[in-house]
């Protein structure tokens, strides 16, 4: 399965940021034709080591050694020059560009030094393809969601053709069919002797296609192991330190009675509600402390959909009703006075303030709610501040940090904690678990069967299919921008079905039910 | 010892560390010149003496300062400022020209209202064009910084408007407590926007507008209004500088009032640590980056360097004040070594390695 | 001869259009020019097209081509700096349209791309200022000591100026200038500048100021710093706008060398001359004089601007 | 409803969007050109036209400089004086007896190298470009009056050919050889940042320069390499500006980086990088020169008015520019 020289070691590797030591000690070896997984908790430093190996950051102490030749890149261009490709855990893109440009730039085929244009794009359409995507390259890419970003960036780092192939958490935001397309290409990279770093927080993937498992935990290693020897439950408890407790409880919490809570008037009912190019009119109605899934595939429409409940877009027609009286939610500000809540699936570009503290960014939506002339009297911060950094096991647990500092699964959390401390009526979460290792995504499960038994009503969207199963009390279904139908989670709901609803395409009728 | 070494890393590693060590060295420089450049003395009740020239000369630009670095806060900049100082200046001392007693205070005050009113409904305007119908800050400004020029001399009709009115010139030059007025106006101009922001919430709301204007939206702040505040700020801030320019010379020119001032105040702010890609701001460093460019200008004149020269210094001064503060630089020139890092996490079990 | 073949805003209804480029409005003296030059304009019947430059060359010889493009009958202007107007010039030549320079001269070697000059010679100017010194101090006896606050550093008048003053007072090795730094035309610079100065140079007998706004800002800096302004210093300025003659006939000022805006009524004549294809002389200096207390405390009443 | 014809759908509309913004400056232009035409007879001319492009052929090579930097999301402040700095230079060195040829060449060298030296500091110190370029401002325009307090004449004959040449009917319609060169920069300038490597980059860095770190391009030439390229270009206008005024004077040019930033930013460069076009940029320069030329043929404003009626002008073309291109969103 491998060669026994690895293409890549570090060894003894230490990295401290002002404050925090990040990685200590860390040792690392990849094999060429192999994927190896690195796992760690939040903040275990598993995007530090990345940064380390490729040059953008300096290390402190220790060794790297590609091909028995000691490195040390002073950057991505370096790294990639040497062969080592890296697609960086946050999308690292210029979404000014096009699609075709991104997965070309730096790399564009030329004659006699000018770009030739025709070929980048028709490359990137064949490459694109291959991932089964069918992408209007010449689009810029923000046009696109967040979702194709990440695809897009794999295909650029694939299309390189390095001997080191690195995916720092590329599956955050993919639904299964994306993945199944990437581990599919994995495989045949592998296969052709390529080493391929993976980190990713979904177990099941991990046992799907890694042959090898590095363990990090509070920046230092904890051990190297074999997939094959290493059983799924100490795995987790290599990571977290000590036993995880299990779902029990969501399960049953979810398949609770629709009737029952569907009585009275709704929360929100929105009908025929719908902007063009984004999303079809459509109507859907959510009550108190009901939750709401919205199911699938990439680019289905269903961002689209939370942004216009929550105002970030505005709608072009259509009513909306907040407590059985007719409103109007066209801007965030105003859906926030009627008590919505968005966390976004776009965490750099529209959620965290990088500049700002953990505990500004936390207070941020609640601060705004309150207007500028009312500022919450810092006692009162750190308390709420304090709450939410234990609850949902922020680390560094230092609030004053700038929270461009924290890594991203932290970074999530605080966003999260940034709407449950102004408690919305109606919270609207898209891809709230993106990145957020095992234990915090039950912490944040649980959180959500709680706040929902306590009156709130969530709108759950989540690429993992189970886990809008396991949450909500009504999925409705996304298919080509289009709402094709609202089910209700009972006994008879399951993945395949919802699968089966997406594909046999549309389904007023039970839409209308 | 490690305790010395990190006081001495807490100290200067405070933001303000550098700004004030640079303000430092050029008052030092000059006394070693001069060595009289740093005495005060009483004359006729007032202290007397460069350092309070520095201070009452730099009191317009901490002004102006000071609005600017909450417009570049919010990710703008303002490019009017000096053309609003024309303008209220202009607008002051014409009115007190025109009436038969210009010593009245109560002529005075109502030439410092109707300015301040102009002012405010032409910083109303500047926040309209960006807040409202989104054009970029520099462009935006730019308008009303020609318009403007133009504006204040069509109110002095060209002429510049001398006035002799007591209450008015105390602006620039009265004094209080043995200190020209001038820098209590400053301080208080400082210590008003200080609370205005820091104590309400509008500071971090400018924050977080000027670092992600997208999330902040998204967190349900009205980015418009703050904005357009920061806008309306500024021209405050500009009008009553404009007072203090006017009442120094007790006239006002609609040519020459605040020109140039934009380019030392956006100096000023970037000196003092803001960003001009907008984030975080830092008013106590504004003052101080007002103070050193004030300074610099008095040691031109103080040390007599030749005006054909005196470019060339000031260029030396700038990048030298900008490479001290920049930590890139520092880094690499200071070979320092590394403080023993935070106790490192145990780790609780042996580290396991399987063969390949 | 030039045929006005339609065009512009020149009929040819024997009404004269007058192209004028001023330097901008960069102080009260250069606003009393330009109030000279329309009124009179208007007053002689003729069609003055006025552009303010804003102090930009480049602006000015936009507008030059400008009015040749509208076939004016003359372009008069006041130049920014001395060099660099012979393309234009040669522009307009080829047009048939005359040239006059008021206030400020050009360099250009071929005389003949202008008709004439009107103004002031700065040189004169400085040189007056630094003669009635020298006549002054002629019986001092130890060094007397004169700081200077220039204009602008590279505008014309500033180094003119300075240039006359300087020859002038060579004459007596006892005048001595010990500081000079530009204080931009304004009361404001004028001011900043001279209080350094005066902490700097305990014993300052002698101010030049290159104009009256400098001379003025700076008295307000000698007052703050105790001393008697025409008397312990002595202070001698350029140009004669009202607020400087107050000054001096108020005995705070000594000796303003007069630079006269008022160019308005020569020019049209001139510009009359050399439309109808008169010779007029290659020079013409407006005429001005000098003004002490007592010339100022006379003068003053009928004071213009 | 396929994703086939949506991809469709989003191709119909997308083609016009990217061009609107430019097509509107441009229309508007034009408009602003039909009034002149309307109210002045002799603005119908086609000299009033080439004449803009004569006066502003140094801002236009100066502001296609301009336009790297801030499409990388920095900003040059010392373009003004460095082209004053040039054309001293060049005029001191005449005067000297140098031979053109190597003035030339000398002019053309010390803004690519003062732009090369900022370029370094702002990158590898990490120090606000603005502080940096407005240093070397202070330095360019320091240098000028270091060089000579008065205005230098030049009489070289290169000099004076290359400023009165007339290309086309030298009696009638002509453009000046700087004109010319104008072009060709604009030419360079457009295929660099459309068809290379190094351009491309540009916009790259110019949209997130964090992640264009990442990407693995390189930063830092590039970064550098624009503040080389806007020195250079600034260089040329100096040279230009030379040939326009046959003189060097120390304080020409003052103010000319903010009239060179309008121009961009109405061009439709965005100030904070990664958007725009050199054809933007030349439309840019084109309108204020519409608006000085409007001025110029009104010649009834007085100074104040005219500062007045150029902003009045500049507010009506962005706000018009603006709601077109909101309306077109
Ligand atoms: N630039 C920085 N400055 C200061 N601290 C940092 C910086 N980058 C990372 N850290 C800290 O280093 C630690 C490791 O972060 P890293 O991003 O490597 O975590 P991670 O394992 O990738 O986590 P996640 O799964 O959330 O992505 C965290 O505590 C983080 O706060
Ligand atoms: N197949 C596709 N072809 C072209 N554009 C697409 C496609 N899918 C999505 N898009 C783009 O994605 C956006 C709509 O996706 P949206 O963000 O609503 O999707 P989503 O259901 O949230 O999926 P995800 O976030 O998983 O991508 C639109 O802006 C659209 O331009
Ligand atoms: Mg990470
Ligand atoms: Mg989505």
């Amino acid at each position: 399965m491998t060669d026994s020289r690895p293409v890549l070691t570090m060894t003894g590797i230490s990295k401290s940021f002002p404050g925090v030591r990040a990685l200590h000690d860390v040792n690392f070896r990849l094999f060429p034709g192999e994927v190896h997984a690195l796992m760690g908790e939040n903040g275990a430093g598993k995007s530090t080591l990345i940064k380390v190996l490729t040059g953008v950051y300096d290390t402190d102490e220790g060794a790297i050694t590609l091909h028995d030749e000691p490195v040390s890149f002073t950057g991505p261009m370096q790294a990639t020059a040497a062969g080592v490709s890296t697609v960086f855990q946050e999308v690292n893109l210029c979404t000014n560009l096009s699609v075709a440009e991104n997965i070309f730039i730096g790399r564009e085929p030329r004659l006699l030094g000018a770009v030739r244009w025709g070929e980048v794009r028709r490359r990137a359409r064949a490459l694109l393809a291959d991932l089964d995507l069918d992408l209007d390259v010449s689009a810029p890419l923000g046009s696109y969601s967040l979702a194709i970003q990440q695809m897009v960036a794999i295909a650029r780092a694939i299309d390189i053709k390095a001997r080191v192939l690195i995916l720092d958490e590329p599956t955050s935001s993919l639904d299964a069919d994306e993945v199944a397309q990437l581990f599919r290409i994995m495989r045949q990279l592998r296969d052709e002797g390529i080493a391929i770093l993976f980190v990713t927080h979904f177990l099941d993937q991990v046992y799907e296609i890694a042959d090898r498992i590095t363990v990090l935990r509070n920046g230092g290693l904890v051990g190297e192991y074999l997939t094959t020897e290493l059983p799924q439950l100490s795995l987790v408890e290599k990571m977290i330190g000590k036993e995880l407790d299990v779902l029990e409880g969501i399960e049953e919490h979810s398949r609770r009675d629709l009737a029952a809570l569907e009585e009275g008037t709704p929360l929100v009912a929105v009908s025929n509600f719908g902007r063009a190019g984004a999303v079809e009119p459509f109507s859907l109605t959510i009550h108190a402390g009901e939750v709401v899934g919205l199911a699938g595939l990439l680019g289905s429409g269903r961002t689209e959909v939370a942004r216009l409940l929550f105002g970030a877009d505005r709608a072009d027609g259509g009513q909306v009703a907040v407590d059985g009286t007719a409103s109007s939610l066209r801007t965030p500000a105003q859906a926030i006075d009627h008590g919505v809540g968005f966390c976004s699936e776009n965490r750099r570009a529209e959620g965290i303030v990088a500049d700002l503290s953990v505990r500004e960014n936390m207070i941020l939506a609640m601060q705004a709610a309150r207007g500028w002339l009312r500022p919450i009297p810092r006692r009162r911060q750190d308390e709420l501040v304090d709450k939410y950094v234990k609850a949902l096991n922020i680390r560094p647990a230092d609030p004053e940090v700038p929270v461009r500092n924290l890594s991203g699964g932290n970074q999530q959390k605080v966003l999260l904690a940034r709407w449950l401390i102004t408690e919305p009526r109606l919270l609207i979460l898209d891809e709230p678990t993106r990145g957020i290792d095992i234990g915090a995504k039950t912490e944040i499960q649980k959180l959500v069967t709680q706040l929902s038994d306590g009156g709130m009503a969530v709108l759950f969207i989540s690429a993992e299919l189970e886990e809008v199963l396991r949450l909500s009390h009504k999925v409705a279904v996304m298919r080509d921008r289009q709402m094709v139908a609202q089910l209700a989670n009972d006994e008879s709901l399951d993945a395949d079905r919802i699968m089966q609803t997406i594909a046999s395409g549309s389904h007023r009728e039970e839409a209308d039910r | 010892m490690n305790d010395a070494m990190s006081r001495y890393r807490a100290i200067t590693g405070h933001r303000l560390f550098w700004p004030a060590a640079v303000l430092f060295v050029m008052l030092a420089a000059n006394t070693i010149y001069r060595p009289g450049f740093l005495s005060i003395e009483l004359k006729d009740g007032h202290l007397y003496g460069t350092p309070i020239d520095i201070l009452r000369l730099s009191a317009p630009l901490i002004l102006v300062a000071l609005g600017m670095t909450l417009v570049i806060s919010t990710g703008g900049i303002d490019l009017s400022v000096g053309s609003l100082c024309a303008i209220s200046g202009a607008i002051a001392c014409m009115y007190i020209s025109k009436q038969p007693d210009q010593s009245s205070l109560g002529v005075v005050v109502t030439a410092l209202a109707m300015a301040m009113g102009v002012s405010l409904v032409l910083g109303a305007w500047n926040g309209v064009l960006v807040a409202v119908i989104g054009i970029q800050p520099i462009i935006a400004t730019l308008i009303l910084m020609v318009a403007g020029r133009g504006l204040a001399q069509l109110i002095t009709e060209g002429q510049i408007i001398t006035i002799n009115s007591e209450p008015y010139r105390a602006i620039g030059l009265g004094h209080a407590l043995t200190l020209p007025l001038a820098i209590f106006i400053a301080l208080a101009a400082a210590l008003l926007v200080a609370a205005f922001t820091r104590r309400t919430a509008l500071g971090m709301i400018i924050e977080s507008v000027g670092g992600n204007s997208m999330a902040s939206r998204l967190a349900g702040i009205r980015s418009g209004r703050v904005i357009f505040l920061a806008y309306v700020i500024s021209a405050a801030c500009a009008a009553v500088a404009g007072f203090m320019m006017t009442a120094n010379v007790s006239s006002a020119d609609g040519n020459a009032v605040g020109l140039w001032v934009e380019l030392d105040a956006i100096l000023a702010v970037v000196i003092g640590g803001t960003s001009l890609a907008g984030g975080r701001f830092f008013l106590s460093g504004t003052i101080i980056g007002a103070l050193i460019i004030q300074t610099l200008t008095t040691t031109v004149y103080a040390m007599d360097i030749s005006p054909q020269t005196s470019l060339l210094f000031k260029a030396v001064v700038v990048i030298a004040v900008c490479l001290i503060q920049a930590p890139a630089f520092r880094a690499r020139f200071s070979r320092r070594r590394r403080n023993s890092p935070p106790p490192a996490p145990v780790a609780d079990k042996p580290k396991e390695q399987v063969p390949a | 001869g030039n045929s006005d073949t339609g065009g512009g805003g020149s009929k040819d209804d024997g009404k004269i259009t007058m192209g004028f480029s001023q330097v901008g409005a960069e102080s009260g003296w250069r606003t009393a020019n330009t109030t000279s030059i329309k009124e009179s304009a208007a007053a002689a019947g003729i069609e003055l097209k006025f552009d303010d430059a804003q102090q930009k060359q480049e602006n000015q010889i936009k507008a030059i081509r400008n009015y040749i493009q509208q076939k004016v009958d003359v372009i008069a202007f006041s130049p920014v700096v001395e060099s660099g107007w012979d393309t234009v010039l040669k522009e307009a030549k080829d047009a048939g349209i005359p040239v006059i320079l008021t206030d400020r001269s050009v360099d250009s070697a071929d005389k003949t791309l202008y008709k004439t000059f009107l103004g002031s010679d700065f040189v004169k100017e400085g040189r007056l200022a630094g003669e009635w010194l020298v006549e002054q101090k002629k019986s001092a006896s130890g060094p007397v000591n004169i700081v200077e606050l220039q204009g602008n550093t590279g505008a014309a008048p500033a180094n003119d100026r300075k240039k006359g003053f300087g020859e002038a007072i060579a004459a007596n090795p006892n005048l001595k200038i010990i500081a000079s730094q530009p204080g931009d035309f304004t009361r404001a610079g004028g001011k900043q500048v001279m209080e350094q100065f005066l902490k700097a140079y305990p014993k300052i007998d002698v101010l030049f100021a290159h104009n009256d706004d400098m001379g003025l800002g700076a008295l307000e800096a000698i007052t703050a710093a105790g001393k008697t302004p025409g008397k312990d210093i002595t202070i001698i300025t350029v140009d004669a706008v009202k607020d400087g003659m107050q000054a001096l006939a108020d005995g705070k000022f000594n000796f303003i060398a007069e630079c006269s805006p008022l160019l308005g009524p020569q020019l049209m004549d001139l510009a009359k001359k050399v439309h109808e294809g008169q010779e007029v002389p290659a020079r013409i200096e407006t005429e001005e004089t000098t003004f002490t207390t007592e010339q100022a405390k006379e003068a003053l009443p009928n004071r213009k601007y | 409803m396929t994703t086939g014809t949506l991809t469709a759908g989003r191709t119909r509309f997308r083609l016009p969007r990217k061009q609107i913004p430019v097509l509107a400056t441009l229309a508007l232009l034009l408009v602003m050109y039909g009034i002149g035409v309307s109210q002045y007879t002799a603005f119908s001319n086609v000299q009033v036209i080439f004449n803009v492009f004569i006066d502003n052929g140094f801002l236009l090579v100066v502001a296609v400089g301009m336009t790297f930097v801030i499409l990388t999301g920095g900003i040059d402040l010392s373009v003004g004086s460095v082209v004053a700095m040039t054309a001293m230079v060049s005029a001191a060195l005449l005067q000297d007896g140098m031979p053109a040829a190597l003035v030339l060449v000398i002019a053309l060298l010390i803004g690519p190298t003062l732009g090369l030296l900022m370029g370094c500091v702002i990158h590898f110190f990490e120090i606000q470009p603005f502080i940096v370029t407005l240093a070397g401002m202070f330095f360019a325009r320091g240098m000028c009056t270091f060089i000579s307090g008065a205005s230098i004449p030049i009489t070289d004959g290169f000099w004076t050919s290359m400023s009165q040449e007339r290309i086309g009917n030298p009696r009638g319609n002509f453009v000046s050889i700087s004109v010319l060169i104008a072009f060709v920069v604009v030419a360079i300038a457009a295929y660099t940042l459309a068809y290379t490597r190094l351009g491309r980059n540009v916009y790259a860095i110019g949209g997130n320069p964090q992640s264009a770190l990442l990407m693995g391009l390189p930063v830092a030439r590039t970064r550098i390499a624009v503040y080389t390229i806007s020195g250079l270009c600034s260089a040329i206008g100096g040279i230009l500006l030379s040939f326009y005024t046959l003189s060097g004077a120390p304080l020409i040019a003052v103010g000319m980086e903010l009239d060179v930033i309008a121009a961009v930013v109405i061009g439709g460069t965005v100030l904070t990088g990664g958007a725009g076009y050199v054809f933007g940029t030349v439309l840019g320069v084109l309108v204020l020169g519409v608006i000085q030329t409007l001025i110029t043929f009104d010649g009834s404003l007085n100074s104040w008015w005219t500062k007045i009626v150029i902003g009045g002008l500049l507010f009506a073309f962005i706000l018009l520019q603006r709601l077109i291109g909101i309306r077109y969103k």
